[in-house]
């Protein structure tokens, strides 16, 4: 049974300096209050895993709460680039990133090998690209009956995984639907997990295209309502499209990108 | 960008958008990135190809839009899809067995093979000159569609003798590359630019200009009025014009011009090096094949 | 676009002798009337593939269709044993029949790795039983990142796949709900899929918890109510449990269930 | 059957099943199969375990059934559960890592170290004298829940020397070998039959009797009235009498008694081999667990 938190205990207790730290949400349903909270509580040396590095994670790398970046695509969707993890990359501001690099599939495998307490994944994916040349986390591996040569993965295994949700339930039962994209394995892969929602009800009402994870499965619950902003929760919310394409201007520059976060993170506080 | 990019009545992105809806052919199924690719195909949806059934990396299948989608992961997509599915799911069940007949991708930098890049440019791998956006589906959508179609603008930067870092894999070095690394999808079989069409030549799978798009060309016969797109008679009278190689590095001088761009467009000469079209290479569905 | 057939024209089509044939569900949504319909049409020397060849797989095998099984749980579900299987197991009546023997875990990897385009599945299973030792299709694999030896299972790829559902749509989309089991993997692993439905809609209304399967992946849709009858389709019809407790006496013995196939299988025909 | 399992006011089942449902702890997570031990889960669920997370195989998570389900996919499993997942979910998401704290499993045979067959009795695994179902989930069941309860009616047939067939693994040959076989459950951690209890000697890993049910031993302090349950006094009795172990092979003859029965009811003898209880073994959830 989860436990029910506020965002700034749950973060203070689930989130540890050094960790490995996944955010996921697929355009839908991203933690950004969350990962503000983990700006404030002012995380360090942070692994950030995730699938699509966009908005939330420019602001964890430009807030100098990551030391690595295992991702597998990082742009501002429909926008351009992400221009503090750029300043990270190329001029190691406001320090050096390493990265970790892979295709979606990949990263996809990785967590639902992590979620099913396997060591590895296998696909057909990455054959020819350069992306093995960086990393020593994709490796060939032969089928054991036909000798195909495939790839192989290793499973993500997240310290903690933080992902935002419609619902949850008093035992802390959590309800998404819309795009739900890798967060069910992303949370069962990871050794602590908390979740954000929209809000907290007696009783989930089944809603098509749900999934439900049990709350016996989850560490932590914290009501966030909006907590995905400027990502939507889909029957609650859309998506701000202006302030994804505003965040070029604001984060082109270490000044704005300064500006924005003392009066938009820090400033605001937690969320009561 | 010359001058000869900036046709009246229709923007360059406008003029690709069509060229790519054409491609698109009715009860097919297509990856669909955001953009310039989703515009595509449903423009292609809502014209010719009523059911043609668009896959969203977001998980989204058989996605119905009504009104374009703002981003992959739009609401409006998992609202109107047949199925919407984990993004697991997507890539294991739906993409990697081959049962995506057309992917769209992008390029920062395209090779004469039809390899992309949309990792890094410049410099070192770890200190690079640009860092881009990384892979994302881009690596084993390149790999497992039945065929690939690029969607580039075309200049120097872009078109580069060799990509600086293979992120999707067009033919490799040449041919036989696919079979060899075992990769089951058909490869580019299109790269659509602001200007016109390439396809890989049949037999030495380099890149090969087959068409221009209307108002292009120093032949241009006329422009549309302003405000529409090209009519099909005049899209037919394009498509009918001898083919036209547009490499400007010429199979001797090759090894030469490393790092050279390997194909410029408006360099005042003529290119026509006959190009054959590949047969047409739509691949069954896992359904139609064997194991 | 699936193709919308009738049950004897779409058995016709897509089953053939000597094919290896997975008629899938869990409990729930058995295609118990197309299994009828495969006797009917006499097919014979199939490798039958199914996680529980429970009743349905023994009026298959008893009516001489099974040269093959491929399978994890064989028994009539809280009745006892499968009387026609142990039959011709133990007297190969009415002709020898080939076992290929697995775990549920590992038949539903199978599956997922047919589904996947993978030529293998990796789980943790088998361990120390003696179910290695009876097929070649359980080998060892190593792990390539930790060296951890893990079991691998060939993919599972049937000729064709039979499942019940409870709706299809005219373009035979067809949406299930309730215990899905391991039909969606079952289906896309195989080369042909024949869905029967409960009955074809102009428009399928979402259900909570459905699983949906676009028609462009299936082959053939065939409108029979009751098509999963003693199994059961939520929505639609109740488990015929006393049809599952009087089968132990109706096939214990070879003549009560010949008999029973002339009367109820051969004598009553396909569904209109 | 011996005269001492016609014990008057409950049937072998109903102990069994009351004996079950005892074992389980409020707030864990139970992998169910049909009959028995759905029972003995649902009874838990009833009485002292409300927040008992039951696990069906045929994907139901956390079902939460009003009624006894008559099958594993009956559809009040699902109209009642938290989620319903797939068959592969349910083995790959939730049973493999280690996310189920106990498992029931049935036996047709059983051997002192808690092997447990369900294949095939007799013969030669191609021509057997009896063939049984098979796995089903329990080689899995067995291997990574965090503990196992075996329920299993005891006679010289089920109790064996060693399994015809090992279709799940108990402690293999003995101690230290799950742990060689990289087996990250548990294991047996009771066998409930219809006469009492059995552990493993925390050292040998040799299943002895620790408990008897009430109205089982010749000692028995009378019978609860017709048609109760064991009250919890009573059962309390039953549990604090000295642990006896019920292995009617000595150690010294382990050998010579190969495919003879290890474990004989009724015999006559009185065995007292004092048998320490193995500690508490609760498996931490997987969320608790280090990678």
């Amino acid at each position: 049974m989860a436990k029910l938190v506020s965002l700034a205990d749950g973060v203070a207790d689930l989130v540890h300096d050094g960790d490995v730290v996944a955010l996921e949400g697929f355009t839908h349903l991203i933690p950004f209050a969350a990962g503000h909270e983990i700006i404030r509580q002012g995380r360090r040396d942070l692994t950030l895993v995730r699938m699509t590095p966009d908005v939330i994670y420019d602001q964890l790398i430009g807030a100098g709460c990551a030391r690595r970046l295992v991702f597998s695509w990082g742009g501002n969707p429909g926008v351009g680039s992400l221009h503090r993890f750029r300043d990270a990359v190329q001029h190691a501001w406001p320090g050096p990133l390493e990265l970790e690099e892979h295709s979606h599939a990949g990263m996809a495998n990785r967590y639902v090998a992590g979620a099913s307490g396997l060591p590895f994944a296998v696909l057909r994916g990455y054959t020819g690209t350069d992306l093995p040349r960086h990393t020593t986390n994709i490796r060939p591996i032969s089928c054991p009956f036909t000798g195909e040569v495939l790839t192989a993965v290793p499973a993500l295994r997240p310290d903690v995984t933080v992902v935002h949700a419609q619902r949850a339930d008093r035992m802390g039962n959590v309800q998404m639907w819309g795009i739900t994209g890798v967060q069910k394995e992303a949370v069962l892969a990871a050794h602590r997990s908390l979740v954000t929602v929209e809000e907290i009800v007696d009783q989930l009402e089944a809603v098509p295209g749900q999934v439900v994870l049990p709350g016996w499965a989850i560490t932590a619950v914290a009501e966030v309502p909006g907590g995905a902003h400027p990502s939507y929760a889909q029957g609650y919310s859309v998506r701000d499209n202006d302030f994804y394409r505003s965040w070029d201007a604001v984060s082109r520059h270490r000044d704005t990108f300064r500006a924005w976060l003392d009066q938009q993170v820090h400033q605001a506080g937690a969320p009561a | 960008m010359t001058d000869e990019t900036s046709t009246p009545g229709w923007t360059a992105d406008e003029m690709m958008t069509v060229a790519a809806a054409r491609q698109l052919r009715d009860g097919t199924a297509c990856f669909v990135g955001i953009g310039l690719p989703s515009t595509a195909a449903n423009l292609a949806r809502a014209t010719h190809a009523p059911n043609l059934v668009l896959i969203y990396e977001s998980g989204c299948l058989g996605a119905k839009p009504d009104r374009l989608p703002l981003s992959i992961g739009d609401g409006i997509l998992a609202d109107t899809a047949d199925a919407v599915v984990s993004v697991p799911e997507v890539f294991n069940y739906w993409l990697q067995p081959g049962r995506v007949d057309v992917g769209f991708l992008g390029a920062a930098q395209l090779d004469r093979h039809g390899n992309i890049n949309t990792t890094v440019v410049g410099g070192d791998y770890h200190a690079p000159t640009v860092r881009l956006p990384g892979a994302g589906g881009a690596p084993e959508i390149a790999a497992s569609c039945g065929e690939v179609v690029v969607i580039v603008r075309q200049n120097r930067r872009t078109f580069t003798e060799r990509v600086d870092f293979v992120t999707s894999v067009g033919y490799g070095s040449g041919p036989g590359d696919r079979e060899r690394l075992g990769l089951r999808g058909g490869g580019p079989r299109l790269v659509i630019t602001d200007l016109g069409v390439l396809e890989p030549d049949p037999v030495t799978r380099e890149l090969t200009l087959t068409r221009l798009h209307p108002g292009v060309t120093r032949e241009q016969r006329g422009r549309p009025p302003a405000g529409t797109s090209p009519s099909p008679s005049r899209w037919a009278r394009v498509r009918h014009r001898r083919r036209t190689s547009w490499r400007c590095c010429a199979r001797s001088r090759r090894r030469s011009t490393r790092r050279r761009s390997w194909c410029r467009k408006g360099d005042g000469r003529d290119h026509d090096h006959p190009a054959h079209r590949p047969p047409a290479q739509r691949r069954p569905r896992a359904a139609e094949l064997p194991a």
